[in-house]
């Protein structure tokens, strides 16, 4: 087990530095930042002055040197924009993300799999459709129509909810109703499928043989083996939170990471992409190590190899 | 046959429900097993003898399977009126069953032993700790070496052999009074199939349990069983004593199977297979269903079903020329 | 876990009754009570702002927060009319073509206790002009015009220019003066200023807090704290009014303008225009020029995609700028002119049927992408083949400033500008002058006109602006004008504010009092 | 038996799958809308082309409902008056060629990889995960923006943008299915018939990922419209006049508290559209899958309430 962690974390890690220098290059093709820094109205000597101040009118290669040297020295990079250094700011922003997307993932999990089981067992049943409708229904929904109707609804006219804003219980319905629609649509589809597989093999025959009860039938003997393919989705939903829930953070205030890429993206501000791709990056890696560990875990037949 | 049956199959009919045709899998099959006996279902594959003992359990997947008529009584009780509950304690604690293909009737994701014990549990018997050393216990009383290390190994590290070994255990583990056993040694190869049939034996003896073994191997049949049901087309052709009707069948399609099965004392004569297939369920052939493929067949077996012919006490023959075919 | 006797049935009923039960509950202790503490504004901005250091606060989004309310100026732009009043300084002479001596006020302390003179003032003001920090207020306002400043007396400074500086009065209502204990190499997040509210706390991404001054040299103010929060959506900011969750939104877009009794429309001193890239055929023919301008339905846009309340504009500069010029005539809709303009530069030889291309700015102004369809279809109704490509703030910028790319096609540039510091030479010079920045026109007598009305005053000044602003109309036709925008915001009901052309840029809560 | 009498047993045994489309009324729906979406694919921007594109300020934001300005305006005018029905069906072609074949790049791509590194564990496979790992930390936006910054925005880059953010989620699916599956039995037997490991993973072990991908296209389908709309809504994405459902619900964002139906119905069009995909694509597993295959055919039967006794997997039943 060790050895497997050591390896994963080993090419985690050199995949992490391909992502970065991918990351420090490319973003560099999107134009000069001097532009989108300096007021609209300054003048050319000011744009120049300024580009060779801050290195811009450096080539890629040359900025990439002296992004070494400072790495070396600990500068993770310094956000022009936001005058701050680039990896406090990522910092700060993320528990943020990271609480939305875990009180999110978890919710929609945990509902996607009762509702997608139950839709499985019996199959264009009355529940089965219904349950399918909604979900699909709520994830193809454009997620800021849902937001903005949400807050005109229950916030403004019927003032049940702050409209917005980071707080106790009552400021997290919203963004979070918003937040799960989609992976729990996606969640249900996917739990339907791989039920629908598991509750019609041998084994569940079996286990009906043994006087085992439905609900044990569904949620331990069908739904430990439809696992596997479960996690795979979750997971990568959950990365999908990980970078970010723009939209939430846009329209309810919520200083998270996804609006701070956005941001920085737009305004061509590089130290904050850079740090905040790398902070998103180590998470989205400790992530796929964790859910590799749960496929072992789950499938006793992948273990033995 | 003495005492009260414990087990008694009365008129069972099934039917499957696809297409736009109606299976008729099972066709009035009627049979009946005592305490401790083991009873032999014997025919060919279609000929309803899985579905029949699925039936009885319950374990038909409906739709499309219905059960349009008869009645399974256990020790009295009716098995198919039960609430839903009170199934559920019947199964695994009255009958149990093995089933043919082990590697796929087992989760390949459980342990055996959390397997075997979940049992206990489910019934209430055991939990935890004790469910887990009962497990244990059952794994070695079915010959499972080492059975504290093994019983945390899973299905697909087990031989076709030891996993037979495993649903043996779990059959056993609330000492039922009926196993049902179908085609436990299909998918095993000779040498393992007779310690399989032999562990069964050993078992069913120690704890009183009788036992319905559904089969197409009449070797099987003649070892182990005290009574043979022949089934054919979904029915119970011929039934009695296995020696009687192994040695003096009474049904033609009986003679055909003997006839068909090589054996050490005729060497030398020449196999006769049965003419024809398996009927087509979904289109049973009018009068004895045999008819198309039997030697003996004349216009009344085309036109009438054959009455159950009393042969001797214990055994019958759904055949008209059921003693023509006795004398052969 | 024993699933023994759990019947499926039991099972889901318990996990429904449940839920509902969470609901009700919830619903009844959820009817939010917004809380509004006493004397404290709520302001909602529409981004949070990227630094407060004072010598940004010429940038909108730090000015809304930090101009007049942390750190002040020496003179006051007055918004209607561009006069100049005393704010720092009590009052200013004229020593010579360059330099202006500067009485300032008595009795004035910084919130950190450090006393405010002509010493701090001098430090403040060279912090600002120091090339090592990138302070807009340089950069924006004054780019290569250089100060100097010496001590003449206790709370008397003389200020000099490298430049003749007619107007330096005026251009010293731009630089906000900060403490002196302000560090000099690195711009700071928690500004001290003079001004009658002190900077109390920023938590990043959520909130910033000001609480009154005590020692304020002015006029004590009856709002005694402010909590600045930001979002995005228009209607989010619109909706928190309404609500009672802000108090004031000094934003929000034309739609979301819906209720008389809040929402309070004013010029916000921007100027819309189509930037007309004078070099490319066939928008290097005046003929051409002129016909975008005819066929330009102007008043189809007002009151259905932008406000009601905008003005028709002929010049970059608003009315209440010194140097706008009042003669020039709106160019009416005209498709018919429009067609014959385009008939007779085709029959000239022009190539009129050569792609011309606007490109636009997403959210430069609400409504800005409907707009340019809505333009571009009108010009495409009198036989002009005309495109549009709407692009992100980065891509748009490689076509607003120098150098321009030198195989672009003609382009007509969606563009936006405001000016409310008084006078017109803080727009003319980088828009249309041979050596601005986003200039495309390079017309010799008028440059020389240009850089002699900067060194002009008075009323010669303001005359020279206006022939300037003639000759860009008029002779070189050089934009397709579009008007003189207006900003809206919604005030609570707790309040009485009402926004000037200068909210867009500044916010001053002393103006702002309890109903 | 005659073989002519056993040929009309098998053949009547298996329903041929258009017999059992009606059976399941959900899927005959979905497959009309289907019809109905590719009809607009096909004749929309011919026949509405010049409707979608009229600019009538008069008539902007209408209300949808009212008939007096034309049929076209029943779904209402957006914010230029341009009538919202013919933009929805001219929008049909572009959001299909994007939506789909972006969906579809990522699936092939993304299964494909899956696959191979699936079936390989060590080596190759390794680099692949690793590979995805890097695609899905590596923000969308700024792929966007790169790839329209550098490159001229047009049809096809975007498609490359979405197909390669989404890519990833296929390629882990594939993965995790194709190692549970190569433990199953069939393929060890497949494997000792001689079956090349390319001839195995096409013919072993596709029909049985198929479903699952097939499952996840049809949501992603609404994800990537979804993703395209958030483009637009930064200026990166469809570039007017050219009209995507994902650029009118980005156009109608602004105008949310009085003019709902701007949003509402490309919302809502992007909504049936992953519906039908999505029943049909449950349905065909359904008859696509021998074991699955008879819930489809028993529909037909007479509706006689089967008695108590039956018990099974489906419990008591109401299909």
């Amino acid at each position: 087990m060790a050895k497997f962690l050591g390896t994963r974390v080993l090419h985690s890690g050199i995949a992490l530095i391909g992502l970065i220098l991918a990351v420090f290059f490319l973003v560099r093709l999107t134009g000069d930042p001097t532009d989108l820094y300096l007021p609209i109205d300054a003048s050319l000597e000011t744009r120049k002055e300024f580009a060779h101040k801050h290195g811009f009118d450096r080539s890629a290669v040359e900025q990439f040197l002296v992004f070494l040297k400072d790495v070396s020295q600990g500068d993770l990079g310094y956000s022009l924009r936001k005058q701050r250094p680039a990896m406090e700011l990522v910092l700060e922003a993320y528990p943020t993300t990271l609480r939305l997307a875990g009180v999110a993932m978890t919710l929609s999990i945990a509902l996607a799999i009762v509702v997608g089981s139950i839709a499985a067992y019996r199959p264009g049943g009355v529940f089965d459709r219904i349950s399918s409708m909604a979900s699909l229904a709520g994830a193809s929904a454009p997620d800021f129509w849902i937001a903005i109707t949400g807050i005109l609804l229950f916030a403004v006219t019927f003032r049940w909810l702050p409209t917005s804003g980071v707080g106790g219980i009552e400021y997290w319905v919203l963004p979070i109703v918003v937040l799960m629609l989609r992976p729990f649509g996606l969640m249900v589809q996917v739990v339907r499928a791989s039920m629908l597989g598991a509750l019609s093999s041998a084994y569940v025959k079996t286990a009906r043989a043994k006087g085992v009860g439905e609900s044990a039938i569904i949620f331990v003997h069908a739904l430990r083996n439809a696992g596997l393919s479960v996690i795979t989705v979750a997971g990568d939903l959950t990365v999908g939170l990980i970078n970010g829930a723009v939209i939430v953070e846009t329209v309810f205030g919520w200083p998270g990471v996804g609006k701070l890429m956005i941001d920085s993206v737009i305004q061509r501000d590089f130290p904050t992409v850079q740090a905040a791709v790398m902070v998103t990056a180590m998470a989205i890696f400790l992530l796929n190590i964790v859910i590799d560990l749960l496929y072992v875990a789950l499938d006793p037949r992948i273990r033995h190899q | 046959m003495a005492d009260h049956p414990i087990l008694s199959v009365d008129n069972l009919q099934v039917e499957f429900r696809t297409g736009r045709e109606i299976v008729h899998a099972v066709n009035g099959a009627t049979f009946s097993v005592a305490p401790r006996e083991t009873a032999a279902i014997l025919g060919e594959s279609g000929s309803g003898k899985s579905v029949t003992a699925a039936a009885i359990m319950r374990l038909l997947q409906s739709p499309p399977a219905f059960v349009t008529g008869g009645s399974v009584r256990f020790k009295g009780q009716d098995v198919l009126s039960m609430p839903m509950a009170e199934w559920r304690r019947f199964c695994g604690r009255d009958i149990a069953m093995v089933f043919q293909d082990a590697l796929t009737s087992l989760n390949p994701v459980f342990s055996v032993g959390w397997q075997i014990a979940e049992l206990f549990r489910a019934h209430g018997v055991a939990r935890g700790k004790d469910a887990r050393d009962r497990a244990i216990e059952l794994l070695g009383r079915v010959g499972i070496p080492d059975p504290a290390l093994r019983a945390r190994d899973y299905t697909h590290q087990f031989s076709g052999g030891m996993r037979q070994r495993v649903m043996i255990a779990m059959a056993i583990a609330l000492s039922p009074d009926l196993l049902t056993a179908d085609e436990p040694t299909t998918a095993l190869d000779v040498t393992v199939q007779a310690q399989i049939m032999e562990l069964l034996e050993d078992l069913r003896r120690e704890s009183d349990m009788a036992m319905i073994l559904i089969t197409h191997d009449l070797g099987v049949v003649a070892d182990v069983a005290d009574t043979v049901w022949v089934m054919y087309a979904g029915r119970v052709v011929e039934h009695g004593p296995v020696s009687a009707v192994l040695s003096r069948p009474a049904h033609a399609y009986t003679l055909a199977l003997l006839n068909s099965v090589p054996r050490a004392r005729d060497k030398g004569r020449k196999l006769e297979p049965i003419a024809g297939s398996p009927p087509d369920l979904a289109r049973i052939p009018d009068g004895c269903a045999f008819h198309p493929r039997c030697r003996f067949a004349t216009n009344l077996c085309r036109v009438e079903a054959p009455p159950s012919v009393a042969i001797a006490p214990g055994r019958a023959a759904e055949c008209h020329h059921a003693g023509k075919v006795f004398d052969v | 876990m024993n699933f023994k006797n759990f019947s499926f049935g039991k099972y889901s009923n318990r996990w429904l009754t449940g839920a509902a039960a969470v609901a009700v509950v919830f619903g009844m202790t959820a009817n939010l009570q917004t809380v509004q503490a006493q004397k404290i504004v709520t302001v909602v901005l529409s981004e949070e702002p990227e630094g407060l250091d004072g010598c940004n606060a010429n940038r909108s989004t730090v000015g809304r927060v930090a101009k007049q309310n942390i750190v002040e100026t020496l003179t006051a732009i007055d918004p209607k009319d561009g006069a100049i009043t005393p704010r720092l300084a009590t009052s200013w002479t004229k020593m010579s073509e360059n330099t202006w001596r500067f009485e300032l006020r008595k009795g004035v302390s910084f919130h950190d206790g450090a006393p405010f003179n002509a010493e701090t003032a001098a430090k403040a003001i060279s912090r600002t002009m120091d090339s090592k920090l990138d302070c807009e207020t340089r950069t924006k306002s004054f780019g290569d015009i250089k100060l100097t400043t010496k001590v003449v007396g206790s709370h008397t400074l003389d200020i000099s220019v490298n430049k003749p500086a007619p107007i330096l009065p005026t251009r010293m209502g731009v630089v906000s003066l900060s403490s002196p204990n302000t560090p000099l190499d690195k711009l700071v997040l928690n500004p001290i200023g003079t001004g009658p509210y002190k900077f109390d706390k920023w938590t990043p991404g959520q909130e910033i807090i000001l609480t009154r001054f005590d020692g304020y040299w002015g006029k004590k103010p009856v709002v005694e704290g402010a909590r600045y929060i930001w979002r995005s959506e228009s209607t989010v900011r619109a909706a928190m009014v309404k609500v009672g969750e802000a108090d004031i939104a000094p934003n929000i877009a034309v739609q979301d303008a819906t209720d008389p009794t809040m929402d309070f429309s004013y010029p916000n001193s921007e100027t819309t225009r189509l930037r007309i890239d004078v070099t490319r055929p066939p928008l290097n023919d005046k003929r051409v020029r002129l016909a975008l301008n005819y066929a330009f339905d102007r008043d189809a846009l007002r009151g259905s995609i932008l406000s009601k309340d905008i003005e028709h504009a002929t010049q970059i500069v608003v009315p209440s700028i010194n140097g706008h010029n009042p003669a020039l005539k709106v160019r009416a809709y005209d498709p018919a002119k429009a067609r014959k303009l385009i008939a007779e530069a085709k029959a000239a030889g022009v190539p009129v049927d050569k792609e011309i291309v606007i490109i636009g700015r997403t959210n430069i102004y609400p409504n800005g992408t409907e707009a340019m369809e809505a333009m571009m279809a009108m010009f495409q109704s009198v036989g002009l083949n005309v495109k549009l490509r709407m692009m992100e703030v980065g891509s748009w910028l490689k076509y607003l400033t120098k150098p321009y790319d030198a195989n672009r096609g003609a382009i007509l540039l969606q563009a936006q500008h405001d000016n409310n510091n008084g006078d017109a030479v803080f727009s003319i010079f980088n828009k249309y002058a041979c050596g601005g920045a986003q200039s495309s026109t390079c017309d010799k007598p008028m440059d020389a006109l240009i850089s002699k009305a900067a060194t002009q005053s008075g009323v010669q000044r303001r005359d020279a602006w206006r022939e300037v602003n003639r000759i860009i109309y008029e002779d070189l036709a050089a934009d397709v004008w579009m008007y003189h925008m207006v900003g809206y915001s919604r005030v609570g009901s707790r309040i009485n504010f009402t926004p000037s052309i200068s909210t867009n840029s500044e916010l001053h809560l002393e103006e702002m009092t309890f109903k | 038996m005659s073989t002519a009498e056993q040929e009309a047993i098998t053949i009547r045994r298996v329903t041929p799958w258009w017999r059992l489309l009606p059976r399941d009324k959900f899927a005959l729906v979905a497959a009309c809308w289907m019809v109905v979406l590719f009809a607009c694919f096909l004749l929309g921007p011919e026949l509405f082309g010049k409707a979608a594109t009229a600019i009538n300020l008069r008539a902007r934001n209408l209300a949808p409902g009212s008939l007096e300005n034309g049929w076209l305006m029943i779904l209402g005018g957006d914010a230029l008056g341009r009538s919202i029905l013919a933009r929805l069906i001219v929008a049909s072609r572009n959001t299909m060629t994007i939506a789909l074949t972006a969906v579809i790049l990522a699936m092939l791509a993304g299964g494909a990889l899956g696959m191979i590194a699936g079936y390989i564990g060590r080596g190759v496979g390794q680099i692949i995960m690793r590979f995805a790992d890097v695609l899905q930390s590596f923000p969308s936006l700024l792929l966007a923006v790169v790839v329209l910054y550098v490159l001229e925005p047009s049809v096809t880059n975007l498609i490359i943008v979405l197909s390669i953010t989404r890519l990833p989620i296929y390629l882990r699916v594939t993965r995790a299915e194709v190692m549970e599956v190569r433990e199953r039995v069939f393929v060890d037997a497949a494997r000792a018939l001689g079956g090349g490991r390319f001839h195995i993973l096409r013919r072993h072990i596709t029909p049985v990922v198929a479903p699952t991908l097939l499952t996840i296209l049809t949501v992603d389908f609404s994800i990537v419209m979804l993703a395209e709309s958030s483009l637009s809504f930064l200026g990166i994405g469809i570039q007017p006049p050219e009209i995507t459902w994902g650029l009118m619900v980005a156009q109608g964002r602004n105008y949310l508290s009085q003019a709902w139906w701007l949003a509402f119905f490309p919302g809502l069009a992007i909504m049936l559209a992953t519906l039908s995909g999505n029943i049909l694509s449950n349905w065909l597993r359904i008859v696509s899958d021998p074991e699955q295959r008879w819930r489809l055919e028993t529909v037909g039967q007479d509706k006689r309430k089967p008695e108590k006794q039956g018990q099974g997997a489906g419990g008591r039943t109401d299909g």
